[in-house]
């Protein structure tokens, strides 16, 4: 199914903390610069350095830009896996292999070079310390040269990352063109190839965390309390440095913010519901571990009904798990995060953009509904490159949802925190400094009643829980709607939310070569909106595909539709890598056949 | 003058009375220590003259920490989750720096589940007044040993605690805290004015006041008992406190007394009892707090005072007004600004 | 429905911490000594003294013992609640309310007395202050008097519980005396009352938490961490007190275990995994804000598969709730506490005799599975009073499970602490201390292959997850039995757990009388045994029966059971006082007459 | 002497080499501090003699916390979550008395988020001996600043540190734990008998080792790399360790050394060097730490030791095997026991 041009995968073997990240970098960008679609993703350890890291290019002319199995051009840096690596690479494929490293036997059909690496780079970098860096320049020059890639745009790749630092910036330059040269007298042009398009103009390159918080920053977040955990660290780290950019006072230079590292997630938590409590934009980005830390604290910000926003950028297994491998396992958890008759809103990006959107619209929605909203993101999404448009500047202003003012409850004369006025039950609040003697109230955890008085009664706590169910189903009908693509005739319908769309969308085209036409629902949030239930109710066959080992949102689907349980039908992957197509592919695909053995 | 007309309540500096700082009626049990620190939290807030819309009470879970119901009913309040006040205080007061937080806390609440931010609220010096209402059990719970219990005290079913007290002002104290005082919720004449320059005091203040449970911790054997407390109550000095707003030059005999200033102008006058006590001085805070519990007494008094520690909000550099208060136009960038970035990521400058 | 003889709800409101209790069970058991079945129910506040508390005695010839909403004779001894608590009274009913008590008009046809309570307990106690204790005394007498408690069995009640103490006995007898003449000549005996029956003989009077602990000592328990929390807290200072005094060594007296009153819940859980992997029998009790906290810890409990027993005694509410009110909420957060792909086995004891049973069975059930065992009780089981008979002495020995010895080791020569060996998917584990080369191995909550060895493998990560979950399906042939009432012809079914049993099966008698039939089934356990399956898929119309309002075994019965899902139909309680038949037979008897309707 | 037979191994007194005390291969950064520390853990382990299968090692989530599988590879291990080894540490010896508790944390591990349960295990004197690996950063996770980055210090990100270090030796110390040191990643000779001292002493041991992290704190600006410690190590003292299975009588010249005799009869010799210093004076020893702390220096030695302090399991009263070996006959009462209690119930008695 390869194309010759602009439809391959380039793998790259190397150690973590080796400094490839620069040459990867430059290889995807040159290529994108050329307006090929291309996608790049970093398998790395959960450790600083010296362990075996992989880094992966996608090169898809259509724009397909999930996971792939195959790979067809190896760089082999890592002499630890460099016999793994190789005995992976099928016939028509091309390996680059680092001269010295343990290799078998190529199968046929392959090309194979050995390139003297350490020779090379010698001559350019004098420095032992700094030429370890460099040296993957090397393979920059030759991969460029065997693909096609035009030298003047590996330059540029080169300069707009390099470009303040002009010694570096030469040093690379001149092992890229070693490498080039290399190649040129060793090596002959790849089977496969790159050739300029008009396909990526205008697009950015970015990755979900980055997207997540310039979102917020757009927002008008004022306070974020958080405490490092892979993969959601880069996320407030990027909110440091864009806040620190563009979010102060024009003439103090003052900061219009406050960024706290807590001593643990349930401190972050406590002081976002402080927070917010107070009036500021809070938020926190957290994954797994941090996740279970935040229990208690959430199901408070649902009772008293604090806003609050927290990504969660979902890694895999319980416990510690496997802190840099992907995946969509805290649905379940997070839906019922906390002891009780407790419920909580999520939303699902399913790509940068999303990230960005909800990076916005999850304070807005947070604020509306009084309540903790989660963002459920993953390392996938969070922490890998992905080709996007340019982002939309918010053309509505923020809605900081029903706070009373001093003026307000002048003209109210009474208030009271947890009555429903407006028959969609959500109640009004006051900020503390108010100036007015009506504003206080006292905010608890314990029974209260529409006054916000304790209570322990037995009519007035069902009559608080119940106006909370009626805000869940207030919650349906604001939360982002999900995408429904309707195929005429289709044999069955796709479910799916979050990274898993880009795989889903793919498999549905290969499953239509193999004439099996699929409708689609990419689910946005929970609680469902209406339009979630309507798709179910149209289509037999319903494959839910998702990132996970229980079928989290096959299950969150069954309990809120009874009567389309036996419709769904869950496509799981767990192994920690991206999802790819064939995995979708193979599920459904399956599912027909034995559908059609059954009639 | 006429007998029949009952006498005008006093008014202080805004124009409240005393009533005006009242909460709810309390629902504790008659004659807990507690409801002593709540009579003394209203008088200090009166003669302060506090703005109750300004001030913010905080809580975590115990008997002692539903007490915010009970006085300053006119302010905000939140009675957080058991032993996690301080996160949520450090939250507050970040958003709305001009608030006055007032913090009340048992010492199962902060000793036990809280220990660990209560320590970073401390190390952080966000500007919080401490209450630890201190009665060495769970009230709530029905009278389990607290991390505060003394050594060898004896519980209501008999059973002996066997392990050593942690003292809160000393770690307060060790972790560098700015204002550290200890005092008995039977003595309102010291916890008054204690409170009254805690309130003034600019970063965290801990008041760590022993506050006698009489259902589980006022029978023989028990070292926190009113009775207990009261005869083995050791006060440093005589304190006074002299608000900014009262200009009083107060003339003492020399070497007798000494003042200590605060940020705000509000000034604290400690008179020497037996011994002349130096609350500037951290290492005699700790070598006093620690002889007195091998003496079996209770210090009570200004352990520590530090009035020019930065507090939080000075190390985050924030702009002057509550960042609650901001507009959208001073927190959501220009266009040109998404601009500049999105340029970044196009050309992979960023 | 009410009839003359053994069949009432005696009330007595008071305000807590005036000593009430002792009366009150001074009352409960002079009529089970008469031979009558009885269970009472205090509804206390969360507040040491001071506030109103109510004590309710349902007297019922036929054994039920669930919560009536009707009270036929009522105790008013506090002002602040006097005038609902009167008005509350229906025809038929008597009251005998404290001299200056405030009280409305009370409704025709019922008795009211007003009782001179302190002119009375005056010249029997001097000391104001025990005079408040002793009064309550003065209405067990004039109650006793007037339903016909025999007096010789109040006698017997009071001696049993002050036989130690002479001088309080001699007072509080002298008390009980004056409320005795007094109604001789001011009362007239009521409409209903107590006849000695011989349905009581050789049962017992206790609670499920002390059931509860009773369970864990004779499962040879050796170590409990807690932090207090009601309503959990008398579970843990019931097991105290049981260990001091039946677990000391006879000839050291020496203790053969350990409690320890940690910091806080992450603490508890983490001393119980601790213990747990060095050997101990552990345990840990707790309640909704510690069960939070425990998150992260069970994750991992799951995850390293660490034995554990948590008592888990259900109170109402989100964050704190009400503190003192029953629920059955906790199930969807227990099912997958903590993030990523997480599930953990629960036990829903129905009854004392079940608290323990399961005390004991819990502990090998998590030494066979090697994971928490979470038993499920509620404030309802745990703190009122119920009548059982006698528990079993364990006649089968424990099962500590899969534990290697060094002996074993010797033999086997190798092993491997996550190797499914015998295909159950239970792998053995040594003990730290085993004295053999080979017993070492790492416990980590990170990925780990079969022999426990680090990994990042994306073969070996979901290699171990999926092996969990056929542990899964071991554990769902392990766990207790549903038990199923089958009823031919039955027109619908009942499904209910814990707590609302008692309820449910009074409803079910109701609903006879009211020509409903129905099936019956007693969930023990999750996961479902097949037994549950089966008996869903017998039944058209099934109706859940719990004390949430989300529905939470129905959204797991749901999840479980697609085919079946659209058949379930919960019935709801969730205002925190314990389930009522009255509740049941309305929610079966309008979902029947819709059915009937829709025919 | 025949050049072509290899040297044999050194055997110790239960016949094993250090070779046995190994673990896997460390996959930390090539010079990272915390690979010095494994170094010196396995050489005072193999001095010791200790039996591999009586060790259990714990630990929480860190680059320092990884490490126990790179030393003692027969001895069973518990890697538990972030911050929570306090609490598994303390179960585990309930369980198994006769197990010596090696347990290894971070500064973030410990200082932040472990705050809480190590400031009770230490209350409670768990026997365990409490190695902290501090670098003042996190770095597994990439270097943010960890509670004891001190003041001023440069992070990589060119950031500054505000806040004031938490100083987990001086918090142990006050706290009463009866041994407490702090040493040197670099300094084995130091070390090495501190850990031997450590793993004798019956109580609780914190031993605060510092240890540069090469990748995220060792630039310039940073004040706990590699080349700042060493040039601000200031030792109290000369430390060599005498363990109870060999009798040496060392002999000292008067004044110039004292000795300290561990329970188990092992004896710790400290050599005066510029100043004596007495590490049986908790004050002398929280004064030190202060001012060394004004003086931008790393005291390092043992700052403080009790033998005599009582151990947690001592307060338990529990028999004296392990609890986790006990025989279901010894842990599950007679039926008479059981038809007791149900009489009780039965009557109302109980
Ligand atoms: C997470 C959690 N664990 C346990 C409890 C139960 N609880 C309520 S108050 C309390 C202790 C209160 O003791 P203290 O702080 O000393 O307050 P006091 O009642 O003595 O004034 C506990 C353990 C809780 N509310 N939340
Ligand atoms: C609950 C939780 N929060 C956050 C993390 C992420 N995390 C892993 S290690 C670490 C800090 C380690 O710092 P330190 O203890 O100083 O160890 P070091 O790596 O510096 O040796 C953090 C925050 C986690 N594993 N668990
Ligand atoms: S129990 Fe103790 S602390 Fe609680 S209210 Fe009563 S006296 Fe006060
Ligand atoms: S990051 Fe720092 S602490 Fe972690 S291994 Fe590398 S040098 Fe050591
Ligand atoms: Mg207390
Ligand atoms: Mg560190």
């Amino acid at each position: 199914m390869t194309h010759p041009v602009n439809d391959f995968n380039l793998h790259v073997a190397t150690v973590n903390g080796s400094g490839s990240q620069t040459a990867n970098n430059t290889l995807l960008r040159a290529m994108f610069q050329m307006g090929v679609p291309v996608s790049g993703k970093n398998l790395f350890p959960s450790n600083i350095a010296g362990l075996p890291t992989w880094f992966t290019i996608r090169v898809n002319e259509r724009g397909w830009v999930a996971r792939q199995r195959r790979n067809d051009l190896l760089v082999a840096m890592n002499p630890e896996t460099s016999v793994q690596d190789i005995a992976a690479m099928g016939p028509g494929s091309v390996i680059l292999m680092a001269e010295g490293v343990p290799a078998p036997k190529v199968v046929d059909g392959a090309t194979s070079y050995v390139v003297p690496f350490q020779k090379l780079i010698e001559p350019i970098v004098a420095d032992a310390k700094l030429r370890k860096l460099v040296v993957n320049m090397i393979y920059v020059g030759a991969v460029a040269r065997i693909l096609g890639i035009e030298r003047a745009e590996v330059e540029r790749a080169l300069e707009s990352q390099l470009g303040r630092k002009p010694k570096a910036l030469a040093m690379n330059r001149a092992a890229v063109d070693a490498g080039f040269e290399y190649a040129e007298t060793n090596m002959k042009p790849a089977p496969f190839r790159v050739e300029r398009r008009n396909l990526t103009g205008g697009k950015i390159l970015i990755d979900g965390n980055q997207a997540a918080a310039l979102g917020a920053v757009f927002a008008g977040v004022t306070f974020a309390a958080w405490y490092p955990i892979t993969p959601s660290s880069s996320l407030a780290e990027a909110l440091q440095g864009f806040l620190d950019r563009y979010r102060r006072d024009p003439a103090t230079k003052k900061a219009t913010y406050a960024i706290v590292q807590a001593e643990d997630e349930i401190s972050a938590i406590g002081m976002v519901l402080g927070a917010s409590w107070a009036g500021a934009r809070a938020m926190t980005a957290t994954s797994g571990p941090g996740l279970s830390l935040m229990t208690e604290f959430t199901g408070y910000g649902y009772y008293a009904e604090i806003p609050a926003v927290v990504w969660d950028i979902q890694r895999i297994g319980p416990s510690t798990g496997l802190p840099t491998r992907t995946s969509q396992g805290d649905l379940l958890s997070v839906a019922f995060l906390s002891h009780g008759d407790t419920k909580h809103v999520m939303l699902f990006p399913a790509s940068v953009e999303d990230c960005y959107e909800f990076g916005l619209e999850a304070f807005d929605l947070a604020d509306r509904l009084q309540t903790p909203v989660f963002v459920m993101s993953d390392l996938d999404l969070g922490m890998n490159v992905w080709m996007a448009d340019p982002f939309r500047y918010p053309e509505k202003p923020w809605d900081r949802g029903k706070v009373l003012t001093a003026a307000d409850l002048e003209k109210l004369g009474r208030f009271e925190r947890y009555r429903d006025v407006d028959g969609d039950a959500i109640p009004y609040r006051t900020l503390p400094g108010t100036p007015h003697p009506a504003a206080a109230y006292f905010t608890r955890g314990s029974g209260h009643d529409e006054a916000a008085r304790y209570t322990e009664s037995s009519e007035a706590y069902p009559r608080v829980m119940d106006r909370l169910n009626r805000k869940w189903e207030t919650a349906r009908s604001l939360v982002p709607k999900p995408v429904v693509d309707d195929v005429k005739g289709a044999d069955a319908a796709i479910v799916s939310y979050g990274s898993s769309w880009y795989a889903v969308e793919e498999a549905r085209d290969l499953l239509r070569g193999d004439a099996i036409e699929t409708s689609a629902l990419l689910v946005k949030s929970y609680p469902f909106p209406e339009e979630v239930g309507r798709f179910l109710a149209r289509h037999e066959r319903i494959y839910v595909v998702e990132q996970n080992r229980d079928g989290q949102m096959a299950s969150l689907l069954r309990m809120e539709y009874p009567e389309r349980a036996t419709r769904i039908r869950p496509v799981l992957h767990y192994d920690g890598l991206p999802l790819d197509a064939q995995t979708v592919v193979d599920g459904v695909r399956s599912g027909e056949r034995e559908e059609v053995a059954a009639r | 003058m006429n007998q029949n007309v009952p006498p005008e309540p006093a008014r202080n500096r805004i124009g409240l009375t005393a009533a005006d700082y009242k909460g709810s009626k309390s629902t504790l049990c008659p004659g807990c220590g507690h409801d002593a620190i709540t009579g003394s939290i209203i008088q200090a807030a009166f003669e302060l003259g506090l703005e109750p819309h300004r001030v913010a009470k905080l809580s975590g879970i115990g008997c002692s920490s539903k007490t915010p119901a009970y006085f300053l009913g006119r302010s905000h309040a939140f009675n957080a989750v058991h032993g996690r006040m301080p996160s949520i205080a450090t939250g507050v007061f970040i958003a709305n720096r001009d608030l006055t937080l007032l913090g009340v806390s048992g010492d199962g609440d902060t000793a036990s589940i809280g220990l660990g931010q209560f320590c970073h609220l401390v190390r952080r010096n966000v500007p919080v007044v401490y209450i630890i209402e201190n009665n060495g059990v769970y009230g709530l719970t029905k009278g389990q040993f607290s991390a505060t219990a003394d050594l060898g005290s004896r519980g209501k079913s008999g059973r002996v605690n066997e392990l050593m007290p942690i003292d809160l002002c000393a770690i307060a104290v060790q972790l560098g805290c700015g204002f550290v005082a200890r005092s008995f919720s039977g003595d309102p004449k010291q916890l008054r004015p204690i409170l009254k320059a805690a309130l003034s005091h600019r970063g965290t203040a801990v008041v760590d006041v022993l506050s006698p449970c009489v259902t589980f911790n006022s029978h023989e054997g028990s070292t926190k008992s009113y009775a207990a407390v009261k005869e083995h109550d050791a006060p440093l000095h005589e304190i006074s406190f002299i608000p900014h707003f009262e200009n009083i030059e107060v003339d003492y005999e020399p070497g007798e007394t000494r003042e200590v200033r605060l940020h705000d102008g509000s000034k604290i006058a400690l008179r020497k009892l037996d011994a002349d006590y130096d609350p500037g001085d951290a290492f005699r805070a700790l070598t006093t707090l620690h002889q007195s519990r091998e003496e079996g007494k209770f210090v009570t008094g200004l352990l520590y005072v530090d009035p020019r520690k930065p507090a939080f909000d000075e190390e985050a550099a924030m702009v002057d007004e509550p960042l609650a208060s901001l507009p959208l136009e001073r927190v959501r960038p220009p266009k040109s600004a998404l601009d500049e970035v999105m340029a970044g990521f196009k050309s992979g400058r960023m």
